[in-house]
């Protein structure tokens, strides 16, 4: 591989990763998808166990050592985030299960006190069921529409569509996806927010994919909410956070109700706390937030550019080698792409893609990878999709396009 | 564990011996799995237990389909009603039951429990066609 | 101690405990304060640490062995919670993040659908703010009535302030803990189940503190919706479950939108999949879901007879101990209760007892305990509190005893 | 680390010098903590800076109070300002500053983040009582 990869040696990172060494049906696991979840490195276990093996009680007032020692831990997870993403403020940072949660939250909250019937909500054609279904279900129960921004057939936002839907004024929020987690695609998300703000609309990005690959500045991007998944940034499951402007999120409602969100309560009527507690209502996630914090550490110290340019060699490498293998059709070919690889096979279904790669040792997952109109939109009913994390090896690359020559016998 | 693309599945699924409607047909019923979008239309000929049926799907599917229809030939909607239980312990444990014959091709799926779906999708639609008998 | 607890050997349940052996300011950690969250066993570390080590990946539809196996891990815990609690089918086990998701979810979802204006929820005056802040929520949005059930000044259901709650037949919900995390009082559900059923209510058990100290059979009870968390029954954070009859769950729209939730989705509609999965969207929290699953193989191991009857000695042994102290005041002298007490004392404010404790090694919590108005309706400002898991001795009572006679020398 | 109740601090809970309500004074402010309910009232008289104060929560409140009166007694706003400031900074690294004299007393809270509060509360009620001078 290139020079640009000499100070990042992947076998090193990929001793960071205890599963790595797993075999499957006796073959060395090939792990390609990571979009789906990614593996967790020794540095987030051991966060994690840490905390349960030494450093445990619920977080805040709870004025003994256990409780004073973890909830500062969990805080400090708070302001690694915010300098994460480069929030303006840690109180801009909510914790939650999930991108799915986060996104949520601003439907529920933001979505039914800032939009009035009539407003309308605007997704991209290539979003996933998280960034689509909230914005279906607040327009059936709240009367606000949503309109769907068509995409090219490279996988790209079509600004012609994007200005049409923009066009009568309606449109109060652009919700759309950094990264599509089917076509690779990115989208130009600051230009995106300008184009939104410009016409007096909120532009909420979904972070899920982006932020595992790319350095994120939502200062910088503009955004107004940003929501993203620890699980997928090499950190535990359960926990998710939602970015939002600290005016927004001041302005709006809490989501759930419970211990920690409230200001004063009596019988009658409750108060709320300051955001980002009024949106975090119960014990939240203590073991998983730390955990996160580690996962973000470990993701820092190795370095976005670094993890860039390697998945960047990394998907040129899949494009050329999948691209090479007849009877494969890879699915979106946007100019901007990261190594998120969908494709589909002559005679091969994508389950049985799967399930025969599995038997050699290589995971990837087939389906509509919870964006079931983009493959409508798309033309075909499901795909096989390979995923890169910064884990991945060239070599496992070539393992797939063997496998799929494999299966292409099979089938012949 | 055996696997679950056994010849006989790759060679029913590229060779089917009942695929396709029928001109004349008693009764018929469909599977549809929503989650990947896969289908299978059966038709039932009463006389003999005669099933064709068109899928639309992965080869798991179609194989299944078509050995159901080697399986159930001739047999009484009680014999199959029974085979239908064997083939779904089959499905689970991945134990081979010399009852099941052709079936036994698919003994693999034990391991990839939401590949089971594929496989028993005809049968869901041969158990609605006997129904509508 | 006596003869019952022969066969249950606490020395031996604190092997399994790493943290137990801590210290804190030089001294051995003594810790009461399992009720806001309990420490978590070896085989919880050792399971999720499994998981993340050996057989992870994004559950469901994953068509790979990683996905197969870790999601057959994750649904096998769906199992284990319906056996545990003896749910009539695993069905009727939904995932949350926490107790305080499961009550809001059914705020939300059932709350809004299956309630109309005018028709009224009714909860007691000690319930956790989890149990009261959702139905101030619900009535304020929704325009229901919330009603308040009194207690007796022991701490138990006054009935017959539930029956003038009741009177008038508005009240289609009765939301209530099992057990009182604040007076450590058992609520006689079986009783308020038939009571609310009687008089076309359905009920909602609040199970949090209950499920970790008795066995709990949502039949036997009658409840229609049981909820409680993971991590206080000695399982991770970021995991809580809500039970609800099928018929009930059935009729529910979901609470948030996004992946795994939905039956079929278009640009324009989407169709909801079964319960519970129509209630679960997102990623779920697969590790901790996983490690509830270990927590309740432990406890099942040792099981609830063990445990209820160490608990009830310990429990005995500190109501004489404290009892003893004069200056101390015991808050709530239920006649069925369990191992959470809270006092006040005499010229010690609850937060000093509380970081005068901390310095002798000693974790009890001070404050509100989340239910604030419960503070009011006792007389208080707030207590300190003192809670027992199965792992606390009675020498570590003695030495609460001991460190607040030094308190009352330092403050006398 | 040291101990957050030393005996400065239990000596001034028990036998506070500046608590109650003075007959006369020039502002008056309030801080109050909804999380545990605790309050303080701060009485100013201007001349010489005389701090009174009521308080109603724990030792640490009150104590803190009572130094704080010691400590702004004779001071400027401006020097008060940068007290308060440096009191803050003693809470949050525990580290002891000559120039805060009896306040010093307090720097073991540095442990106990969720107890700070109780010791900050009467500064911010004094600088309410100074804004209204
Ligand atoms: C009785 C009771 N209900 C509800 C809760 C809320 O639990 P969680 O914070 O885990 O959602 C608690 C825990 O504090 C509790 O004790
Ligand atoms: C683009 C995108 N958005 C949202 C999600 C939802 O993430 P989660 O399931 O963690 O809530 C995903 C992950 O599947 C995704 O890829």
């Amino acid at each position: 591989m290139s020079a640009t990869l000499r100070s990042f040696d992947v076998t090193v990172i990929r001793e960071d990763f205890p599963i790595l060494k797993q075999q499957v049906h006796g073959k060395p696991l090939v792990f390609l998808d990571s979009a789906a979840s990614a593996q967790k490195p020794r540095a987030v276990i051991d966060a994690m166990r840490h905390v349960m093996e030494a450093q445990y009680a619920n977080v805040h007032r709870g004025l003994h050592y256990m409780s004073e020692k973890t909830s500062d831990a969990f805080e400090a997870v708070r302001d690694k985030v915010a300098a994460f993403i480069n929030a303006a403020s840690r109180d801009e940072i909510v914790f939650t299960r999930n991108a799915t949660e986060s996104i949520n939250l601003v439907a529920y909250t933001w979505g039914r006190t800032a939009l009035r019937p009539g407003d309308a909500v605007a997704v991209s054609e290539m979003e996933h069921h998280a960034n689509l279904v909230p914005w279906q279900m607040l327009r059936d129960a709240h009367g606000t529409d949503l309109r769907i921004i068509k995409i090219t057939d490279a996988g790209e936002i079509d600004f012609d569509s994007l200005e049409q839907v923009f066009a009568d004024g309606k449109v109060k929020l652009l919700a759309v996806t950094q990264m599509s987690n089917v076509l690779g695609s990115y989208t130009p998300v600051e230009r995106l927010a300008k184009f939104a703000h410009e016409r007096g609309a909120k532009i909420l990005v979904d972070g899920c994919q982006a932020i595992v690959h790319r350095h994120v500045d939502v200062q910088a991007i503009g955004a107004d909410f940003y929501a993203f998944s620890g699980h997928k940034l090499y950190g535990p499951t359960g926990i998710g956070v939602l970015y939002g402007k600290r005016e927004l999120l001041e302005a709006m409602p809490p989501f759930m109700g419970g211990g920690e969100m409230i200001g004063h309560v009596t019988y009658e009527k409750s108060t709320w706390a300051k955001p980002p507690f009024r949106f975090e209502a119960g014990t939240p996630a203590i073991i998983e937030t730390i955990g996160l914090g580690a996962a973000i550490d470990y993701v820092r110290g190795i370095g976005f550019e670094a993890i860039a340019a390697h998945e960047h060699e990394l998907t040129e490498h899949a494009l050329a080698t999948l691209g090479n293998i007849e009877g494969v059709n890879i699915i979106g070919h946007a100019q901007d792409r990261g190594g998120v690889i969908s494709f589909t096979m002559r005679h091969a279904h994508p389950h049985d893609i799967a399930t025969l790669l599995d038997r050699q040792g290589i995971a990837v997952r087939a389906g509509h990878h919870c964006a079931e109109p983009l493959m409508g939109r798309m033309g075909v009913t499901g795909t096989a999709r390979a995923s890169f994390g910064m884990y991945t090896t060239p070599e496992e690359i070539d393992a797939l396009a063997k496998g799929l020559l494999r299966i292409k016998q099979v089938f012949a | 564990m055996s696997d679950p693309y056994q010849a006989l599945i790759v060679e029913r699924h590229k060779h089917p011996l009942h695929a396709g409607r029928p001109a004349q047909f008693d009764a018929e019923g469909e599977g549809a799995n929503p989650i990947c979008g896969d289908k299978v239309h059966v038709y039932l000929r009463r006389a003999g237990m005669d099933v064709h049926y068109e899928a639309q799907g992965c080869a798991i599917l179609s194989a299944s389909a078509d050995l159901m229809a080697d399986a159930v030939a001739g047999k009484t909607a009680e014999q199959i009603a029974q085979l239908s239980r064997d083939f779904e312990t089959l499905l689970t444990t991945g134990r081979e039951n010399p009852a099941l014959g052709g079936l036994n091709a698919l003994a693999g799926l034990a391991a990839y429990s939401s590949r089971i779906r594929c496989a028993t999708l005809p049968w869901s639609a041969l158990a609605e066609a006997l129904h509508h008998v």
